[in-house]
């Protein structure tokens, strides 16, 4: 069990992270001071629920180019239901999010399953919908801070055992995808959709529905994050999480999942994110100029990729093996 | 029609029970451009074996994946138990008791074998999640019914095929059925594991399952079937009890003709060595591989699934790289990097997998045809298509395609014309030695006899031809000499005269030490 | 007659400051009557947007164009292209440099904003002074630039003030926050942030709050009292400044009028009439400043708030 | 003739003429049309030889990028980091500005950026076995990365003035440098898909690459080039776009790989690889061009075009599905 666990990608993974952490703090530190860590873990939260989204439709062999646009549509419209009538209680616009961020996603997912139009063509086109329709639904308008409740805005700060609520509600989640992936049907049956499609209607498994679930759960993870990314920035406009979607798949791909499919885990996806955070947090502690983190982040998924090709290729079938060892 | 090997027949002659488990009437299934299954019939005993016999593309797998719930019948009844049911998934399959070991291994490599086995139907815990525990440990006992030596948390990717095939077994047992339905479940299996097999289909007749067993050896079905049903070109031709019929009566109705004049071997004027392969190797696949090959010869490759003889062959076509070895053609060295290289010193591969490798989808048959030798129909690197068709045109009809345009998609050809296409590409290089990978495998009876006549066609004209092929009369009908290969080395060499199937049989499953 | 058809450029659609520079224009338009304001620009702040909708400007022959720009000097070709075919052009808020416009309207003259900033952080800073981050928008953009090269030239006047760091939050909310978050962490002596821009002093106030250092780091800067009122209730932000869109829009409309019906001429020392914001004396640049800017704090807050 | 059997296969069903009636790409004519007509309709300012001239610009550089992505789509694979390869390319150009390079000194940079990345990205792809979109998101924040790295908050600006030319010249009348450059590169990979060797591998790759590799065709190779071209033309995007702005930041042509992969889906390349056609993706350039420039001039934000386009993209895919669906033809 252990020694499976420290050949695996994951503990790689998460060595990188400690060592990077360590080499940060030799220079730093403050760095690894507790509270330093919990908010760098907090700002890491909401990309972390988002990966894991992503995830479940990777593991399906498909991709999910809208989730950043999802998300700003789900967070647009609590955001300005909010402002225009703070009597609604906050649970109940956080369960609206995620019933916008579904259906989004639900539209994503009935093309792929009946129209059995390429995931990446039908997600593209609603990448520059959604974000288009947050405009035309706030007219290009921002939703600033003093138009928010105060009930709304205090959700994900509200610190729980030394740990602000938008980290628990991350931590949840992480939980949450836990059991789904590893302990119910249907996360097995999203390794199986992306591992062998074809083995998957042998096993009485309907490839496109389990999709449609895939894209539906990640459109509802998109709009969660929604409203905890404008309660949280205490803003909404149209260019919220711009070109973020690309990010999450990064996190994605550095956290070991195939973009083939059928390959990947909760912690591994989790990973990738905090590998993120982490860079991302520590850029602006060690003095290096914003300016590099892109670069950093490119070079990071380009060795991610070919480190995680490099331990998936084949080791062949060795016909061999027998005789060799017979003789 | 035979069709008088009627179920009502059948029953009264039943020893071992009276009433069929499972009843099927009048099913039929067409796929575009085939008519797979046509009105045919079938009764499944409890407590009795029954074998399905038909050649490549009766279609028997597709009967299999009806009852599996994989494919709809267009029309006709199934009738479980006395009930009328239809399956609409795999899952409706199983749970009315209805379980397969299907002919591909249809498994997922990246989970572990635990859960290949329990797939969709996994031990629930508390709250209705699914565990682990149970299923590791219930996977194993499993494994040990099976006979299988196998760590129930692997990973299934390391496995060897035949552990595959055992998984597949272990899965198809791990549902409680009624109906155990085995797709030639002994192709990648090796002696020792396949006497265990025999044991434990033993064992569920016992338990008074309903066993339909599908395979192409003969001897295996006379030990262990208790019935037969036999079907021809996707039609029902004849059923009965197995101690009513003899070897040869099935193979007539098999074939539904004379065996010898489906191989219409001619013999060939066989002239000096084209081809020298010596010390051939590769790290995992094969070793020490040495033989000739002469003008106008065909050399017959046999073994069983998984011996090693497409990865050799696609060595010398210069897919892979051998780590030592030489080849000779016509007396020189030749190094062989690429298949461009190969199809420039006049060595042409037609692979097994002809979906995968040989034809290509989605580009027209005229394409297909010419795409090794656009070299020779493009001016200055520019597409010259009246040349094209041209060439198509010319290949094409010496196989007698039939197609209803040269420019149709390859996709829209039933398997056998697909095939000929793929011949048809490889003649238009104009060869040396051509290498056929199961050249017949998967298509209908009359493009079999074409093919072959073809290819004693080309030997006369002085082409050499390696035959790759795992069915024995095909070996038998048209080689002029065999090699038997076995765990990626050669067993054995034999001459035409006097080779007979059991010798071939010995020599891939290695039970007998044979001298060549 | 036609009516003079006025296009506002700017940097995005969507941000409060232009959307209130919008009124502006739309309160000259009606001052003046016989005037059509077209308000426009690309969805993000990039060049290549502002062209786009630049060319289809030029297109439907508009008489003028105000551009904030989103670059100094992408825009200049096809400003250029536009006043070959006769459209008045000119710049204001962010500037374009001198060959693509007839004149540029600074919102107030940089020293004096650069001074503002610097005067409002070192009003708060405790006994001794201490130490003071500036957070700006986009690395790009070119007035904020030029006022926190302005900011570092009076510094000699204001001996407590020690300006730490400049990051960039690149306009984005997240960005800014985070980048404020940063300085937060590693500046543990921090007592304030200048952030010249309307995103980053918020997203900066917010950062400040969340952090639990409300009223010990103040954060001043340009802001918006719509955006703002909740910081300065909260004590995050004592003071900040800003010049009134409103008027800078007016102002804009009112000069592109003047120009573009040739009541006036855009030259070195040229005085161009803005209607009831007097008028704009042009330097040597063609340039020329609005007003000073304004401050805001406590006592004024709740009488802004509302209208930008 | 010598060769016509009993029963002889003929080599058409249909006249090519039929074919070409039936085809994607008379859709996206008719589409053109439309939109043409509807523009001509609802702004006076439409019909104006200038002002279609000025919006070619909207188009004629992403278009110039998506005829080689097309034929890397076909081939089964994309780069996402074309974009990226601009920005890069166009740092580079303005670095080497301030030591002094003159116009021709800097079109070779930007060319020679474009085939390094190119190369770079072909390398990872075809020489260590990677999936390309994932690799190209890699790239994609590399390059741009050091494009920040280099200028930070700077910009290079200055270039000389017959620099110009590229972005901002004419040719003849209202027919810009650009546009003729574009038709010019439209035409060679026009020939080089359809009428060439290479075009023929292009295809037979992206329908089945093992298939491919077992007919002899050094699938590796061919791919590699293919990135190569990408990243040319890229680099070629680069000189005009750095010409006509003249100026660098970091943030050029942001998100511009989107737009250039719409135009290659929406002129009918299948993202699976294996089929589409140049015409078909010069006809999608033009259609965005004309959308674009239509909602421009009745000052619609580019947003709201955006949408159009999200749904024009769908619509064109999902229709020819959903009209065989409602003539009960099943789908593959
Ligand atoms: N999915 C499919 N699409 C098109 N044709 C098919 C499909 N499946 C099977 N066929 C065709 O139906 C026929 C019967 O195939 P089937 O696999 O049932 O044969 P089989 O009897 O199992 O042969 P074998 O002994 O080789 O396994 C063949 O001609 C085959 O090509
Ligand atoms: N361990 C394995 N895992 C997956 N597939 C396997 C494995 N072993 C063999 N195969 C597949 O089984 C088939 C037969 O293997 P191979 O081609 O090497 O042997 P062969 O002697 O040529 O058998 P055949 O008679 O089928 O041609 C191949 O398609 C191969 O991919
Ligand atoms: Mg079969
Ligand atoms: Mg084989």
């Amino acid at each position: 069990m252990i020694s499976r666990f420290l050949k695996s990608r994951e503990a790689l993974l998460a060595g990188a992270i400690v060592l990077l952490t360590i080499l940060i703090a030799i220079r730093f530190p403050a760095f690894v001071s507790a509270a330093n860590l919990v908010r760098v873990f907090n700002d890491t939260s909401i990309l972390i629920i988002l990966a894991l989204g992503q995830m479940m439709v990777i593991l399906t062999r498909c991709i999910d180019l809208s989730m950043a646009a999802n998300l700003a549509l789900s967070g647009m419209v609590v955001a300005m239901l909010n402002a225009a009538m703070p009597g609604i209680p906050v649970p109940a616009l956080i369960a609206l999010a995620i019933a916008v961020g579904a259906i989004l996603g639900a539209f994503n997912g009935i093309f792929v399953w009946k129209l059995n139009i390429p995931p990446i063509v039908v997600t593209l086109g609603t990448l520059t919908i959604f974000r288009g329709l947050v405009f035309v639904l706030s007219g290009g308008a921002w939703v600033n801070a003093h138009q928010m409740s105060d009930a709304f805005k205090a959700f994900p700060r509200a610190v729980f055992f030394g740990l602000p609520v938008l980290s628990w509600v991350a931590i949840f989640i992480v939980v949450l995808m836990t059991v789904l992936i590893g302990r119910t049907a249907l996360g097995r049956a999203f390794y199986a959709v992306g591992g062998n499609p074809t083995a998957a209607v042998y096993t009485g498994i309907d490839v496109g529905r389990t999709r449609f679930v895939a894209f539906t759960l990640a459109g509802a993870l998109a709009g969660l994050s929604g409203y905890l990314w404008i309660s949280r920035y205490a803003v909404a406009y149209v260019d919220i999480a711009g070109g973020f979607e690309l990010d999450i798949i990064a996190a994605c791909v550095i956290g070991g999942i195939s973009i083939a499919g059928g390959i990947g885990s909760v912690g591994g996806a989790v990973l990738g994110a905090l590998f993120f955070g982490v860079i991302k947090n520590a850029l602006p502690v060690v003095n290096i100029s914003p300016f590099w983190q892109l670069a950093i982040s490119g070079a990071a998924i380009i060795l991610a990729v070919a480190f995680n090709a490099r331990a998936e290729r084949r080791r062949g079938r060795i016909i061999l093996r027998q005789s060799e060892a017979a003789s | 029609m035979l069709n008088s090997a009627s179920p009502a027949i059948a029953q009264h002659a039943s020893p071992l029970a009276t009433r069929p488990l499972l009843t099927l009437d009048g099913v039929s299934k067409s796929f575009p451009g085939v008519r797979a299954l046509s009105e045919v019939a079938l009764d499944l005993y409890p407590g009795t074996v029954t074998a399905l016999v038909g050649e490549n593309g009766a279609g028997k797998s597709t009967l299999v994946k009806i009852l599996t719930g994989i494919y709809q019948p267009d029309h006709g009844t199934i009738t479980l138990a006395g009930e009328p049911v239809s399956f609409s998934t795999a899952y409706d399959a199983a749970r009315a008791g209805i379980t397969a070991i299907h002919q591909e291994t249809v498994l997922f490599d990246e989970l572990s074998v635990a859960e290949n086995i329990y797939l969709g139907h996994a031990p629930r815990g508390r709250f209705g999640l699914i565990d682990w525990k149970r299923m590791n440990k219930d996977a194993a006992a499993l494994l040990r019914r099976v006979g299988a030596d196998i760590d129930p948390e692997a990973r299934l990717r390391g496995l060897g095929i035949a552990s595959k095939h055992l998984v597949a077994i272990a899965r198809a047992l791990s549902v409680d059925a009624r109906i155990v339905i085995m797709d030639e479940p002994t192709a990648a299996l090796s002696h020792k594991e396949i006497n265990e097999l025999y044991e434990l289909v033993e064992r569920l007749k016992a338990e008074g399952k309903a066993i339909l067993f599908i395979s192409h050896k003969f001897d295996e079905i006379f030990r262990i079937a208790d019935r037969y049903t036999v079907f021809r070109d996707g039609e029902c031709v004849g059923a009965g009890l197995m101690a009513d019929t003899s070897h040869n009566e099935l193979v007539r109705l098999m074939v539904g003709r004379s065996v010898d004049k489906i191989f219409p071997k001619t013999e060939a004027e066989i002239g000096e060595t084209v081809f020298t392969v010596s010390g051939y190797s590769h790290p995992t696949e094969f070793a020490d591989i040495g033989f000739e090959l002469r003008r106008g010869e065909i050399l017959g490759f046999y073994g069983l699934v998984g011996a090693g003889r497409s990865e050799l062959m696609q060595a010398l076509f210069g897919i892979t790289r051998p780590s030592r070895g030489a080849v000779r053609i016509d007396g020189e060295v030749a190094v062989i990097r690429s298949p461009a290289e190969a199809i420039r010193r006049g060595i042409v591969y037609v692979p097994e997998e002809r979906g995968s490798q040989g034809a290509i989808a989605g580009l027209p048959i005229f394409q297909n045809v010419t795409l090794p030798s656009l070299g020779k129909t493009t001016r200055a690197g520019f597409l010259q298509l009246s040349e094209e068709f041209r060439l198509a045109r010319e290949y094409t009809s010496r196989l007698e395609l039939r197609a209803a345009a040269l420019d149709r998609d390859i996709a829209t050809l039933s398997g056998g014309n697909q095939q000929k296409v793929v011949i048809a590409k490889w003649l238009a290089t104009k060869p040396k030695v051509i290498i056929l990978d199961e050249p017949t495998k998967g298509i209908d009876i009359g493009s079999k006899a074409a093919v072959h006549e073809f290819m004693s066609e080309l030997a006369s004209e002085g082409l050499s031809i390696i035959m790759v092929s795992s069915e024995i009369p095909e070996v038998l009908g048209m080689a002029d000499r065999v090699i038997v290969m076995r765990e990626g080395r050669i067993a054995g060499e034999f001459a035409r005269e006097g080779l007979d199937a059991e010798t071939l049989v010995r020599a891939a499953a290695g039970i007998d030490k044979v001298q060549s | 007659q036609d009516d003079v058809k006025i296009a506002l450029v700017v940097k995005a659609l969507g941000i409060g400051f232009f959307e209130a520079a919008h009124e502006g224009a739309k309160e000259a338009a009606e001052e003046l009557g016989g005037v059509e304001i077209i308000y426009t620009g690309p969805t993000d702040t990039t060049a290549e947007g502002q062209i786009e909708v630049i060319n289809s400007l030029i297109a439907q022959n508009v008489d003028a164009i105000a551009v904030s720009a989103n670059d100094r000097d992408a825009l200049v070709p096809t400003l250029k292209k536009a006043m070959d075919r006769g459209i008045t052009v000119i710049s204001w808020d962010s500037g374009v440099a001198p060959e693509g416009r007839q004149m540029h309207l600074n919102p107030s003259s940089n020293a004096l904003i650069g001074e503002m900033c610097v005067k409002m952080a070192a009003e708060h800073l405790p006994e001794g002074g201490g130490d003071v981050a500036i957070l700006s928008a986009s690395a790009t953009a070119t007035n904020q630039n030029i006022w926190i090269e302005e900011m570092k030239k009076v510094l000699p006047n204001y001996p407590g003030v020690n300006i730490v760091a400049t990051v960039y939050g690149d306009d984005l909310a997240d960005k800014s926050y985070r980048e404020a978050q940063g300085l937060i962490q590693s500046y543990p002596d921090l007592k304030a942030i200048i952030a010249p821009t309307s995103v980053g002093i918020v997203a900066a106030a917010q950062a400040v709050t969340d952090a639990g250092k409300a009223g010990e780091i103040n954060v001043t800067g340009l802001g918006l009292p719509s955006e703002m009122a909740g910081h300065v209730e909260s004590g995050a932000s004592k003071s900040f400044a800003i010049w009134n869109p409103i008027d800078l829009g007016y102002s804009a409309t009112m000069i592109a009028y003047n120009l573009a019906t040739e009541k006036a001429m855009a030259e070195p020392g040229a005085e161009i009439p803005m209607g009831r914001m007097g008028s704009v004396k042009l330097d040597d640049n063609n340039e020329g400043a609005m007003a000073e800017p304004f401050v805001y704090d406590a006592s004024n807050i709740d009488d802004f708030k509302d209208i930008f | 003739m010598s060769d016509t059997t009993a029963r002889a296969i003929p080599d058409r069903l249909e006249s090519r003429w039929t074919t070409w009636l039936k085809s994607w790409e008379m859709l996206l004519v008719g589409v053109v049309v439309f939109v043409f007509a509807v523009n001509a309709y609802a702004s006076p300012y439409f019909l104006n030889a200038w002002n279609l001239s000025d919006a070619t610009f909207n188009f004629t550089e992403k278009a110039m990028i998506a005829m080689a992505m097309a034929l890397l789509i076909i081939a089964g694979e994309i780069d996402l980091s074309v974009a990226a390869i601009i920005a890069l390319a166009s740092t580079l150009m303005g670095l080497a500005l301030q030591y002094g390079a003159g116009t021709p000194e800097l079109v070779m940079i930007g060319l020679g950026v474009g085939l390094l990345c190119g190369a770079f990205n072909g390398l990872l792809v075809t020489g260590l076995g990677l999936p390309s979109i994932v690799v190209t998101i890699g790239t994609m924040s590399l390059f741009r990365g050091i494009a920040y790295i280099i200028l930070g908050d700077k910009a290079f600006t200055g270039y000389p003035a017959d620099f110009a030319f590229f972005g901002q010249g004419y040719v003849w009348w209202v027919v810009s440098f650009e546009l003729v450059l574009f038709l010019f590169i439209a035409l060679i990979f026009g020939v080089l898909l359809h009428a060439t060797y290479f075009g023929r591998m292009v295809y037979a790759i992206g329908n089945n690459a093992t298939g491919a590799l077992f007919s002899g065709i050094r699938v590796a190779r061919v791919k590699f080039i293919l990135f190569l071209l990408t990243g040319l033309m890229s680099g070629v995007a680069a000189v005009c776009l750095t010409s006509r702005l003249g100026s660098t930041r970091p943030s050029i042509a942001f998100a511009w790989e989107l737009e250039v992969v719409t135009m290659v889906v929406l002129g009918g390349v299948s993202i699976l690889g294996g089929s589409g056609s140049i015409p078909g993706v010069v006809l999608a350039a033009l259609i965005m061009g004309l959308v674009t420039f239509g909602f421009g001039l009745a000052n619609v934000p580019g947003i709201v075009m955006s949408i159009f386009i999200g749904m024009l993209l769908i619509g064109v895919i999902a229709a020819p599905i959903v009209w065989r669906r409602l003539r009960g033809e099943s789908v593959g």
